[in-house]
């Protein structure tokens, strides 16, 4: 609770989040000579590249092949080149009418007005909950990753994971990978929800993927002893009888994640809810603008997606902030512009991209109405 | 747990395993004929999702996807000699090499990414794509190369009519008599 | 749209703590009750207070209001519980020799009203509450000052009155009220009209634009104010704290958490209220002086509450001369604490035509000269920099 | 848990082997322990076999490892010195005093 402000920041633009939309949005802007602050809650700059220890998909632009930890490196030291001012330890507290406060290290507050805020919080983790949710061994698929690849410690030694959209799978690899045994995977629908790249590669080291199936208890005196399942229909509905008693120590929750968008609700940002992009997300034009002229957001803020597109709104952000400030000519910002735009696009085609397409398009529509409206 | 499951045939959606329908429609498939010539690639890659590295990365442009980056890779057989490169720079694992030219014995060169690694003369077990063992297989080679940055590719043999089965292996702890 | 008609005795409208107190005795006066609540219950000013309930700082009327108040919340704590309710006895502090002096002052003229506070100087205060700042001059302190869980005390009295009978209907705007020929009150709603004999208006600060449908005005306005909460720590703070200058209250509630608050405006725009980072400065700051202790602990949450403010800081309770059936209750301030013993007393006057404390200071009739509303509403908050000057 | 295995990884296939070479002690509910320098108190816990950070008030339930990114609050420690804090999130230092909430007598 002390407070007073132990270092100034004077920065045109303030990031929110060092992962990859906020490292993207500030090396582009700085790349236009625009000063940059990033300011991160976490002791280390990368977001959640610093746990991503398989390769990217996508093109040579989005380094496809190359590790996403290798990826989050590239990007801070890219960062860190161009002078952006990293402030780590800081978590940002809220959005006063423009005003950002932020917490840093030392328990003081550190307050701050840019010309333009570009907030790149990500996505927060969904939980679901069934008798024995809250039992320590029931954790999210994050946190796995998180204590498994960054801080190097086993979750668990027989484990479970719920849900099998492409965070499940990669989750379920990477705890294999770490020495843990992976008893199952639980999903729901009846059909797998991530890429047939990743469910091949679990179902060949004999990990039965259970579609059609649900978490109905986690047992335990004080952690997980025995986990239940049981078939389900179309709507959801336990088929009775169906129950079967997996072995298992921990539960990893793999179903889906949230827009973080506290920030941009304080800031008074518009919203609207769009379910294929995970929630309630600000409405934004194409160049990441949303209803607040001076505020810009990018990735998972923005609508749950995956890492590479959020470098490219990342760039598209920090490119129009830059713009804004009349850092940019005009053909040279439409040309960039342009190249993020198709690299979206060609990211968000093919039947599992589609979906995300649509959904932003109505995001885009919503922006079009709003200020139609005004 | 028994891990086959009755929908194990329904496919890559259903199962997260290519049925035999998928695997004969698949581009990056060689055919027969090619297979009995000498090592290929075989690219078990099925789905459109946004992703070219092995098209990039292949010195000999054997392998396809055109201008639509979400293009599932087409194998252009008669260009690819087997080298293996495109191995570890898929980021799906979704690529092995095989020769079945051997006399008694085919080879699989397939992507490993655990630790430790098992050693040359190693016997393993041989899991097919539902991570059903098959088979015994011995380890060949082991290569972990820089360029390959950290996925291992591990050559087994195994016994003919097994190289287009096995995919993925599992230690036993023995050795070669 | 045609709309589904229920009799009742008695319809409330606004389930807060004064709603749902009157619902709740009501009912246990015989009534057939019913709630009609816009939102949901307790979701507005009472449930977004920090649940101070210091006796100490009322003046005039409202310190009897609030000893009946502080008397209820115990009997409903003992007797259904989950109001968190606990009387603590409350110290309010003087950090100058002319605060501590004010106190005194204040302390003669509330004592003859029923106050009970008693003047504790430098070592006395140490004595008692070390935990304050060594700079305090003194304290005044009074037995009655009590706090309470605004998250679940007036959800609780709701629970029990439906125990008791009460119908409660949520997510259920009044559109207006309508006085009928034969005697009756219908409260109408999208989707029913409620038919009864009598209906109470108790829906705090937006009781103003109900009562218009009656042509009838009610001078209430909103005040925003804002409140933090830290994270659970050990037991430091003993007492419901307030200051003299009335810009703070202090209390730690069971869960271990520090509750801080004392008014401090918070910002509208659109509508939409939010914290105003000035006045979470401020307020932090001046807790932190009162009890350097708080120093170590983490703010985890602030948010903005309402408080439905009167010109002259007293309640409007009673009925509404010249309309027949219908009444009024709504609190002021620092109302909370009353809410339940105003629920009661509001409740006794539509049920027995008397209560057990007399409500003409209350009545809304002191506003109004021949119908028309004689006070202006009122005034703004002051600007929350200058407060803590 | 149901059996003991390392928890520690100590080799990575693709992260390689794990640089244990700065090491400090920390006293958890006065036993002292070795930590990572610079890991967060919650994966020192759980290298230690310790996965209960706290009972809640309420149940008395078990709480532990939920989130890992110091949103869910589920693995809150007292910490000498800093008060309550989110252990997945808050890195060791040496000598630092940790308790966990397995005591139910300290009242939070």
């Amino acid at each position: 609770m002390r407070h007073g402000r132990t270092r100034s920041v004077d920065s045109d633009i303030l990031v929110v989040g060092a992962g990859p939309a906020g490292l993207a949005a500030a090396i582009e802007a700085s790349e236009h000579g625009a000063t940059v602050s990033i300011v991160d809650e976490n002791a280390r700059p990368g977001g959640q590249l610093l746990k991503q220890t398989h390769r990217f998909f996508g093109s040579e632009r989005h380094q496809a092949g190359t590790r996403g930890i290798d990826i989050g490196s590239r990007l801070v030291a890219t960062a860190r080149d161009r002078n952006v001012d990293l402030i780590l330890d800081t978590p940002v507290i809220g959005i006063f009418n423009g005003l950002v406060v932020a917490v840093n290290d030392n328990r003081h507050f550190l307050s701050t007005r840019p010309r333009r805020i570009i907030l790149a919080t990500g996505a927060a983790e969904n939980a679901i909950s069934f008798p024995g949710w809250s039992l320590p061994g029931v954790i999210t698929a994050g946190a796995a990753q998180t204590f498994v690849n960054v801080h190097r410690i086993r979750v668990g030694e027989n484990i479970v994971v719920v849900g099998s959209g492409n965070v499940g799978l990669i989750v379920a690899y990477q705890l294999m990978q770490a020495g843990s045994n992976v008893v199952a995977i639980v999903e729901a629908m009846g059909q797998v929800g991530g890429w047939g790249v990743h469910a091949a590669k679990i179902r060949r080291m004999g990990i039965p993927i259970l579609t059609r199936h649900t978490i109905t208890e986690a047992a335990g005196d004080t952690h997980v002893e025995q986990i239940t399942v049981h078939e389900v229909d179309d709507r959801l509905n336990r088929l009775p009888g169906s129950e079967k008693a997996l072995e298992a120590d921990t539960v990893c929750l793999a179903v889906g994640m949230s827009p973080r968008s506290h920030l941009a609700e304080m800031a008074d940002c518009a919203f609207t809810d769009v379910p294929e992009l995970g929630g309630t997300i600000p409405i934004h034009n194409a160049i990441m603008q949303t209803s607040i002229r001076s505020i810009y957001c990018a990735g998972d803020v923005s609508g749950v997606e995956e890492a590479s597109t959020a470098i490219e709104e990342g760039r598209l952000a920090g490119l129009g902030a830059a713009f804004s400030l009349d850092l940019v000519e005009s053909d040279l910002y439409e040309r960039r512009a342009a190249i993020c735009m198709k690299a979206l696009d060609d990211l968000r085609s093919g039947p599992f991209g589609q979906q995300r397409k649509t959904g932003k398009d109505a995001v885009l529509r919503e922006y079009d109405e709003y200020y139609k409206n005004r | 747990m028994n891990t086959t499951r009755t929908d194990d045939c329904q496919g890559i959606r259903k199962s997260g395993v290519l049925s035999k329908e998928e695997l004969e429609n698949c581009k990056g498939m060689p055919s027969e004929e090619r297979l009995k010539r000498g090592p290929i690639a075989v690219i078990e890659c099925s789905e459109e999702i946004p992703c070219n590295p092995c098209e990039a990365n292949c010195p000999r442009d054997a392998i396809d996807i055109g201008g639509v980056i979400t293009a599932p890779p087409h194998l252009l057989e008669q260009k690819c000699v087997g080298c293996g490169l495109c191995i570890s720079r898929c980021p799906g694992l979704a690529i092995t090499v095989v020769d079945l030219t051997g006399e008694r014995s085919d080879k699989v060169s397939l992507p490993y990414e655990f630790c430790p690694l098992p050693e040359v003369g190693e016997i393993v077990h041989a899991m097919n794509r539902t991570g059903k063992i098959v088979c015994d297989a011995e380890v060949l080679t082991v290569k972990n190369e820089e360029r390959n940055d950290r996925t291992a590719i591990v050559t087994l043999l195994v016994p003919n009519g097994y190289g287009m089965e096995v995919r993925f292996f599992a230690r036993s702890g023995r050795r070669r008599n | 749209m045609s709309r589904e008609q229920v009799r009742t005795e008695v319809a409330v409208i606004g389930a807060g703590i004064i709603g749902v107190s009157a619902a709740f005795f009501l009912r246990e006066l015989g009534r057939d009750v019913v709630l009609v609540e816009r939102g949901g219950i307790g979701e507005e000013s009472s449930g977004k207070n920090a649940g101070s309930m210091p006796l100490q700082v009322k003046k005039g009327p409202l310190i009897a209001l609030c000893r009946g108040g502080i008397m209820t919340w115990r009997e409903m704590d003992q007797d259904f519980g989950g109001l968190g309710f606990v009387q603590s006895g409350g110290l309010r502090v003087a950090e100058t020799r002319q605060e501590l002096e004010t106190l005194r002052q204040q302390a003669d003229a509330r004592n003859k009203l029923g106050a009970d506070i008693s003047i504790l100087t430098k070592q006395e205060t140490r004595s008692i509450a070390p935990y304050l700042s060594t700079a305090i001059h003194g304290v005044a302190y009074c037995p009655w000052d009590s706090h309470c869980d605004a998250l679940t005390g007036t959800q609780s009295i709701a629970r029990a009155a439906m125990q008791r009978g009460v119908e409660i209907v949520e997510h259920s705007p009044v559109m207006r009220l309508e006085q009928t020929t034969t005697g009756h009150v219908n409260v109408i709603t999208e989707k029913t009209l409620f038919r009864c004999n009598k209906v109470l208006l108790a829906a705090g600060a937006w009781t103003r634009q109900l009562a218009l449908s009656l042509a009838v005005d009610i001078p209430t306005d909103i005040w925003i104010k804002q409140m933090l909460v830290t994270a659970r720590s050990e037991r430091i703070i003993k007492h419901m704290l307030t200051h003299t200058r009335g810009n703070l209250t202090l209390k730690q509630v069971e869960c271990g958490s520090v509750l801080i608050g004392g008014g401090w405006i918070g910002d509208e725009a659109r509508g939409i209220s939010r914290t105003r980072f000035s006045s979470i400065l401020g307020n932090v700051q001046l807790a932190a002086r009162i009890v350097p202790d708080l120093k170590r602990l983490e703010i985890v949450r602030t948010w903005v509450g309402t408080d439905c403010r009167t010109s002259d800081g007293l309640p409007i309770i009673g009925s509404l001369s010249g309309k027949e059936g219908v009444y009024v209750a709504v609190a002021c301030v620092g109302g909370y604490a009353a809410g339940p013993y105003v629920g009661k007393l509001v409740a006794q006057t539509m049920s027995n035509g008397i209560s057990e404390q007399p409500l003409e200071p209350f009545s809304l009739s002191r506003f109004h000269v021949n119908g028309c509303s004689r006070v202006k509403p009122a005034r703004k908050p002051r600007p929350a920099e200058k407060k803590s000057a | 848990m149901t059996a003991a295995f390392d928890k520690r990884i100590t080799d990575h296939p693709i992260l390689g082997p794990l640089d244990t070479t700065e090491q400090c002690t920390i006293f958890v509910d006065s036993k002292p322990l070795i930590a990572r320098l610079g890991e967060p108190i919650l994966a020192a816990l759980m290298a230690n076999d310790i996965w209960i950070t706290r009972f809640t008030k309420k149940l008395g339930a078990p709480r532990g490892l939920f989130c890992g990114i110091g949103l869910c609050n589920d693995c809150l420690v007292f910490v000498d010195g800093l008060g309550c804090v989110r252990s997945c999130v808050t890195a060791v230092e040496e000598d630092m005093s940790i308790e966990t909430r397995t005591n139910e007598k300290r009242r939070f």
